[in-house]
């Protein structure tokens, strides 16, 4: 039977897949073909560009943008055997048509592990997990020791996919090894980094992984609860990992004696209330204990006294839901794949001024320039590759001479940058490394708890000096403030959050200080970004009054007749750039 | 016991001890604005911070624990140039108006610009103001000089009770005050006064002091508390021959915190109404007389009746707010002088 | 500060019963809160040990080991099964049962009590009652565990243990024992009377008769403080000749011939010694107001002028070097050793380091002894023409008769006295918070504002003694306890009616 | 008043019901009234200033009414790069009020959140539980018009 595997995560729905699945689901039933078609709506198939996708077995044709009215034309084509061309995925440098997904250059690098299943199972029903070897690992697992797991994690090379990439078993050794009257297993899903959604895509298109995972690592380090925090602003994550643990308890992998083992295993799910900082592991904790998010300070770590005080181990999503495929393949391939130190793949979001945005799971060790262009499709709009920025605020940037470099913890630590949650945002020429910077700040700054000194008041100062800078109110001295306070705070704070807080501005201090120094000395922002440096004006020669700016303009402040030369009132304009970017005739200049 | 190193010294310390008490207790000093003993360990201000060698970041050494072959710095460069910058952060944030503060020169934040000369901060931006709270009876609230190390909060939570404050709001705009800033008066506060006595800087002070005298011309005496049977130690604060204030004292087993009674209670010692010389009723009516005077004339009306009557007709009542010395002077004055056993007082009541 | 170290525990995940009929601060922290009518203490305790026998939840080894008198006294709690004792005390059952259960089972128990067990007539027995409980449990002689008595004022406990009772010497040593009385004969040069002397509200009774003639009070305002005001008023004013040494003009000193300054502990120098037995320094802070001198100096010069030889150069100093050589709890205590850090007596010897706790391996008196007790009635309890139950007790902010506390800022958080009123019975008096109303016992009557709150249970009433204003005690009962003379300051009878202020 | 002693009730005793307990309380009446809050201290017995403290530490919690509505603006990297910025200014100008604030009909309520999760969509914005993306700021008068429309249905 084939399957039209209708994409169901949180990007394809904003573009009505929801309306797409449910015409495909009448045009099935009113041409009688649900013996021949099963209908599927899953999770996130990753391309979020191309959105609503839908992939159709078993030769995995992929079609794009797909809107409810193709659904006749499209049922018509499959139930004749055939592919509708029309909505096959074009590659843009080619225009030629791609007819299945794996050729997709999109797809073509990719090395779909922890992903293999998003946009392939149903998420709420769990047959579907389990028809893809869904709890095999756990049952393979409760025949082991704990330390055997714990050996087989270690043997993997498995290491954190949140923030610091610590390796996962010795974690776990930690927790196991601390003796307790109840522990805890903690899934981390509060997923702020803004530009990574890895977790979210995770948790919505294959949540029963996630909860293989958690059962897996309670049942090694001796856990009997498990807490997933995740945000609010997840709803359909929530949800989905709602339906999954009442289903797993239905089939009886979630509650006592699990599978006729000794094990007992029970999930929560608790919903963040909006503070990024909740996903620092200790500040996690005191919000599941209904306490303001504030970290604590370490030691004692989580694994000897962590969720009310009791050894606890905490993993995010991505990091859990690689611990049944290791188990399902065996530590020692999964090892073979990555680099030395870092192994197995990684999840990227890849977002910003690229052609293909989406989530990609490649193998650790891959180039940066092959996710950008081979992924990626390259910088959107033809303009020339600046940088990218990986890590969130936490992270740093990668410019053109990082191109080629392979991309694992490491590699990414000694560039100043770090792998984080995985966020990758590509930056264009016009995209200006000093805002970037401010704009990072700013969210540091509203996201710090406020318990620290460096932390609560030193981004404070770092995100004032940076705004005087694009306002163009800098001096020399303050890039060496920059350089000194944002050491002394990532030295000196207590928590993940202060500690790399800084790390966007050195990162772009270091590759982009020429940027930083032309904002300051010479007023002048070269990506054109910096609205106190700009001004915008129509070159009365040019402008053939067709009003189309006039009309965009959201502050009013574009004035003129018809047939006359527009002008532009300085006081009112909001250098927004929209009226220079509609005007047809290229009228409008920066200045 | 575990051996670290310490600045180049080695020292044996208890394995339960943090880097913060190991130093301590071997006579160096490590500066702290957010640790108190005996209140949970937050690590927040970070200005103890320390180089752990082999460590990449600065650790608290408040919360960090001793291991074995441990070696600390607690004064190197990276350590002062941290701390420099943690002042300099708290300064720009902070209400510098130090000529007429009364915390002057007894104000941890002060104590510390100068140890690591700090004259001025280069981080001129947003500074929070708030308005004094000088609506309760006992001390006022000054927030434009809190440096949010949260020692009230916590000795408001863990040692009163009533855990009147806490943290509002979050990151730079993070506030330690009452719930939608009510006045103290609106809240559970039982005016223990703890809060005034942890803080480090001049936000709680209390109502009694203001204007009164500098830190530096204030008598501090440690004493017993005269209210209750607990004997809370305290230190009475004196300028000029009289109380201004009272303080935390860390030797009994109040281990410094105090009620209403202790903190605030001592105005009576200087009440109008206190008697300042013996009084002889005559005619229905006290007339002072000097102590000569009354004395002898008491000795003169008790070795009449003794003489008359014998102990018996004696009664003597001590007092609970009296010395030792002096209760048992007292029933040493009946027993042997009036030749009675009647003597008793108030345990009952 | 107790109750903030309660507070602590509590957080720290240990466990509170709180037995009182009043809901207190603490109620907030109890995992059980038992609301026992005031007078049946006796009945809830007895009622506690029983379910403990009976569930085999007692200490056997303690019990055989260290213990006498088990059999007659389980004879006795036999009969306080908790259905009974739900009648007589009103608290549930269930609860009793399930309180005996948390109490037992606890590895260390402490029991901390206050005046709420002793002002009763049954006062004596209320503390015995405890007492079985504690060894019943084994919840004696470690550290953690044990029974402890709160003292009201500063140094009640050293005014005891300095002798100023009618039956002891300083230390504890008996006035009707020979040897005791020979020794102190001897160390202090003179006769000494042989029967033991009264306590002070026999003292009233003494006075009011006329026995007494002469009365010297050092620091005591006992028309405020004492039961049945108005009897103390008039038995003060039938005396001869009445001398109070005071820092204020006290509502007794206005009563008396002579009144004497005396001065406050911040001019003094001398030790106080606390509710857990340490003594510790007094300090002079300030000097001396006026014309006042500290009590030791009046005490000796009065001496001196009665034909004594009292010499004391060096001052408190040397008198505690006396009371060291006198008292053998004492023994070691001098002011270098004090200077730092207070001690806890026992304490004989200079070298000895002092104790925190008693009782470790035996009693002080061998045995830990079971006393059956039985339930008692208060002496008053409420009827037709006086139904409502007044119990006293304190506020945080005022201090015994105000005269201190009163004197201070303190007074602005709780200037007058508000009795405390449920709001049901309120209602049956038409009585709305604030009201002003007045308040009468067989003994007297007082005028108060009214402040209607369920922290009290209905039928009940509660005052504070602080207040000159609303003298409480004008009202109280003073029938006493047999065994110590105690009176029943927590329960008698009184009437309410609603009147302008 | 009711209905939240019976969440109180709910949550009573509970191991850190207090964030979920304010949640439920929040979706009830759209904010937490002084009130609410006073009373989910007494009935969990907790003290009112640990109680405003959680609630002023996390985002999603308000003390003030807000609107039916609640339009949150993405300022994450990806909107903020692809012109987050346009969108906000559009709507605050079709609103008729700054970021943070409601609308005096008491229909919007404007807010920014640090990341929708929706990255591929940038920029974006979200009306309630609706996800839009690919925003321009032409887009906006429209997709307010239809939120305002279902109000008046």
């Amino acid at each position: 039977m084939k399957e039209i595997l209708v994409c169901g995560g949180t990007g394809c729905i904003s573009g009505d897949s929801r309306l797409v699945h449910d015409a495909l689901e009448q045009e099935l039933s009113r041409q009688g073909l649900e013996a021949e078609f099963k209908l599927k709506y899953t999770g996130c198939h990753g391309f979020c560009e191309q959105g609503p996708v839908i992939l159709v077995t078993p030769k995995d044709n992929f079609y794009c943008k797909v809107a409810p009215q193709d659904v006749p034309n499209l049922i018509h084509q499959l139930k004749e055997g055939k592919v509708y061309d029309e909505l096959l995925y074009v590659e843009p440098t080619t225009n030629e048509r791609i007819l299945t997904r794996h050729d997709v250059p999109f797809y073509k690098k990719q090395q779909r592990l922890v992903l293999k299943n998003c946009g392939i199972i149903d998420p709420e029903n769990i047959d579907d997990y389990l028809s893809s070897c869904g709890y095999k690992s756990l049952q393979k697992v409760l025949k082991l020791q704990p330390e055997q797991v714990i050996q087989e994690i270690k043997t993997s090379g498995l290491r954190g996919r949140g923030g610091g990439g610590f390796p996962t078993g010795t974690k776990w050794d930690f927790a196991r090894k601390s003796v307790a009257d109840n522990k805890y297993i903690i899934c981390n899903a509060d997923e702020g980094d803004p530009g990574a959604f890895m977790d979210r895509s995770l948790s919505e298109g294959d949540p029963h992984a996630v909860l293989e995972g958690m059962l897996i690592a309670g049942y090694a380090i001796g856990a009997q609860e498990g807490y997933i925090y995740i945000r609010a602003e997840y709803p359909l994550a929530v949800k989905r990992l709602s339906i999954a643990i009442e289903q797993a308890k239905a089939r009886g992998y979630l509650g006592k004696n699990l599978l006729g083992s000794k094990f007992d295993f029970s999930i929560k799910i608790k919903q963040g209330a909006g503070a990024f900082v909740c996903g620092e592991e200790t500040a996690l904790m005191e919000s599941i204990q209904g306490n303001r998010g504030m970290p604590r300070p370490r030691p004692p770590y989580p694994a000897v006294k962590g969720l009310w005080d009791r050894p606890s181990n905490i993993n995010n999503v991505e990091t859990l839901a690689n611990v049944p495929v290791i188990m399902e393949m065996g530590s020692e391939r999964y090892a073979q794949i990555g680099t030395e130190k870092s192994k197995g793949t990684k999840i990227f979001a890849l977002t910003g001024k690229v052609n293909n945005t989406g989530l990609a799971e490649v193998p650790m060790g891959i180039t940066l320039r092959e996710v950008v262009f081979d992924i990626g499709g390259g910088v959107s709009d033809g303009k020339k590759f600046k940088a990218v920025q990986i890590g969130g605020p936490s992270g740093g940037c990668l410019t053109e001479e990082h191109l080629d470099l392979p991309i694992d913890y490491d590699s990414l630590l000694e560039a100043g940058a770090m792998m984080g949650s995985g966020g990758l945002v590509v930056m264009d020429e016009s995209t200006c490394m000093v805002e970037l910077a401010r704009f990072f700040l700013s969210f540091s700054r509203h996201e710090s708890c406020g318990k620290c000194t460096p932390c609560r008041e030193g981004n404070t100062r770092l995100l004032e000096i940076l705004q005087r800078i694009v306002e163009g109110n800098g001096e020399m001295e303050d890039l060496d403030r920059l350089q000194s306070l944002g050491e002394n705070i990532i030295q000196s704070s207590l928590c993940g959050l202060g500690q790399t807080a800084p790390n966007p501005i050195l990162s772009t201090l270091k590759y982009f200080r020429q940027e930083y120094e032309l904002h300051v000395k010479n007023k002048v922002c070269p990506a054109g970004v910096c609205k106190a440096l700009l001004s915008y004006k129509v070159m009365e020669d040019k402008c053939k009054a067709c009003g189309l700016c006039k009309k965009s303009c959201p502050t009013e402040a574009i004035t003129g007749e018809k047939k006359q030369a527009h002008k532009i009132d300085v006081s009112k304009c909001a250098q927004c750039g929209v009226c220079m970017e509609k005007c047809p005739f290229d009228a409008i200049i920066r200045g | 016991m575990v051996s670290i190193t310490i600045n180049g010294n080695q020292y044996s310390v208890p394995a339960d001890y943090s880097i913060l008490k190991a130093a301590e207790e071997n006579g160096i000093n490590i500066p702290t604005l957010c640790y108190e003993e005996g209140l949970t360990i937050t690590g927040s201000c970070r200005m103890c911070v320390v180089e752990v060698k082999g460590v990449r970041k600065l650790l608290a050494s408040c919360a960090t624990p001793v291991t074995e072959g441990m070696e600390v710095q607690t004064e190197s460069e990276r350590v002062i140039s941290a701390r420099r910058d943690i002042l300099r952060l708290l300064i720009a944030n902070h209400d510098l108006r130090c000529l007429t503060c009364e915390r002057n020169g007894d104000c941890r934040l002060q104590d510390y610009c100068y140890r690591y000369k700090v004259e001025d901060t280069p981080y001129k931006g947003d500074k929070k103001h708030y308005p004094i709270d000088t609506d309760n009876h006992f001390f006022i609230r000054d927030y434009s000089k809190c440096i949010k190390c949260g020692k009230c909060v916590s000795i408001c939570a863990e040692v009163n009770g009533a855990h009147v404050y806490d943290f509002m709001e979050r990151g730079f705009d993070t506030k330690v005050t009452s719930a939608f800033d009510d006045t103290l008066q609106e809240t559970t506060c039982t005016a223990c006064g703890m809060c005034v006595n942890v803080c480090p800087v001049g936000a709680l002070v209390e109502k009694s002091v203001l204007w009164e005298g500098r830190p530096w011309e204030v008598k501090k005496v440690t004493t017993t508390c005269s209210y209750c049977g607990v004997g809370c130690q305290l230190k009475l604060k004196v300028k000029d021959d009289r109380i201004i204030g009272v303080t935390a004292d860390k030797s009994g087993s109040n281990l410094g915190h105090l009620c209403a009674k202790g903190q605030f209670g001592w105005e009576y010692v200087h009440s109008q109404d206190r008697l300042t010389d013996p009084l002889i009723k005559r005619n229905g009516v006290f007339e002072k007389a000097s102590w000569e005077e009354a004395l002898t004339y008491v000795a003169h009306r008790l070795q009449g009746i003794l003489q008359e009557r014998g102990g018996q007709a004696f009664a003597g009542l001590s007092s609970a707010k009296c010395t030792n010395e002096e209760n048992y002077l007292f029933q040493k004055f009946m027993r042997t002088v009036l030749h009675t056993n009647n003597v008793d007082h108030c345990a009952r009541l | 500060m107790t109750g903030y170290r309660i507070k602590q525990a509590v957080r720290n995940g240990r466990k509170l019963i709180v037995a009182d009929p009043r809901k207190i601060e603490l109620t907030n922290y109890a995992d059980i809160w038992l609301r026992h009518r005031p007078g049946t203490d006796i009945a809830l305790i007895n009622g506690l040990a029983h379910v403990i026998l009976r569930d085999n939840l007692w200490d056997v080894e303690f019990v055989c080991e260290r213990c006498e008198g088990f059999a007659e006294w389980s004879e006795v709690v036999e009969g306080y099964h908790p259905k009974r004792v739900e009648e007589i005390t009103g608290v549930k059952a269930e609860l009793i049962e399930e309180a005996a259960h948390l109490f037992s089972q606890a590895e260390r128990a402490s029991i901390v009590y206050a005046m709420g067990i002793t002002q009763h007539t049954s006062g004596t027995q209320n503390v015995l009652s405890l007492a079985n409980l504690a060894i019943l449990t084994g919840n004696v002689g470690k550290e953690g565990a044990g029974v402890y008595p709160l003292r009201g004022q500063n140094n009640v406990q050293g005014a005891c243990d300095m002798g100023c009772l009618p039956n002891y010497y300083p230390g504890y040593q008996l006035v009707d024992a020979l040897e005791s009385r020979h020794k102190f004969t001897q160390f202090w040069g003179t006769d000494l009377p042989d029967k033991p002397g009264l306590t002070l509200p026999e003292m009233m009774d003494a006075a009011y008769s006329g026995e007494i003639k002469a009365l010297y009070i050092m620091g005591e305002n006992p028309v405020l403080a004492d039961p049945d005001a108005n009897h103390v008023v008039k038995a003060l004013k039938n005396l001869d000749f009445l001398v109070v040494q005071d820092i204020f003009l006290t509502e007794t000193a206005e009563l008396a011939e002579v009144v004497l300054p005396a001065v406050s502990f911040a001019e003094k120098v001398g030790t106080f010694t606390n509710t857990e037995r340490r003594i510790q320094r007094v300090r002079k802070a300030i000097t001396l107001r006026g014309n006042t001198q500290s009590d030791w100096e009046t005490l000796v010069a009065l001496a001196n002028k009665m034909g004594h030889n009292w010499v004391y150069p060096r001052g408190p100093e040397e008198i505690m070097e006396e009371i060291a050589r006198c008292t053998p709890s004492y023994g070691g205590i001098n002011y270098d050793r004090l200077e730092t850090r207070g001690l806890q007596w026992p304490c004989p010897t200079s070298d000895h380091p002092g104790t925190p706790y008693l009782h470790r391996d035996t009693f002080s008196r061998g045995k830990g002894k079971f006393h059956g007790v039985h339930h008692i009635p208060a002496a008053e309890e409420p009827d037709e023409d006086y139904p409502l139950l007044l119990t006293t007790g304190r506020n945080l902010y005022q201090f015994h008769t105000g005269s201190m506390s009163r004197r201070s800022k303190l007074e602005r958080m709780r200037p007058e006295e508000l009795m405390m009123m449920h709001p049901d019975t309120a209602k049956d008096y038409r009585i709305k918070d604030g009201d002003y109303v007045q308040v009468e016992s067989r003994r007297g009557e007082v005028k108060t504002k009214t402040q209607v709150t369920d922290h009290i249970p209905p039928g009940m009433v509660f005052l504070t003694f602080h207040y000159k204003e609303t003298p409480t005690n004008r009202l109280t009962n003073s029938a006493r306890d047999p065994v110590c003379n105690i009176p029943e300051l927590k329960v008698c009878a009184v009437k309410v009616k609603k009147v302008m202020n | 008043m009711e209905d939240i002693s019976k969440l109180i009730d709910k949550y009573r005793g509970s191991h850190g019901g207090l964030i979920p307990l304010l949640q439920e309380a929040q979706d009830q009446a759209g904010y937490l009234s002084r009130e609410t809050l006073e009373q989910i201290a007494e009935g969990m017995k907790l003290s009112l200033a640990k109680v405003l403290g959680v609630t002023t530490f996390y985002s999603q919690f308000h003390l003030k009414p807000r609107g039916k509505n609640i339009i949150r603006i993405c300022m994450g990297t990806a909107c903020h790069v692809r012109g987050g910025a346009s969108i906000m200014a559009k709507l605050e100008e079709e609103l008729g009020i700054k970021t943070g604030e409601t609308t005096k009909d008491l229909e919007f309520t404007l807010e920014s959140v640090a990341c929708i999760g929706a990255c591929g969509l940038a920029p974006v914005m979200s009306i309630n539980d609706d996800i839009h993306g690919k925003l321009t700021p032409e887009k906006i008068p429209e997709i307010l018009a239809k939120y305002r429309r279902q109000e008046a249905v």
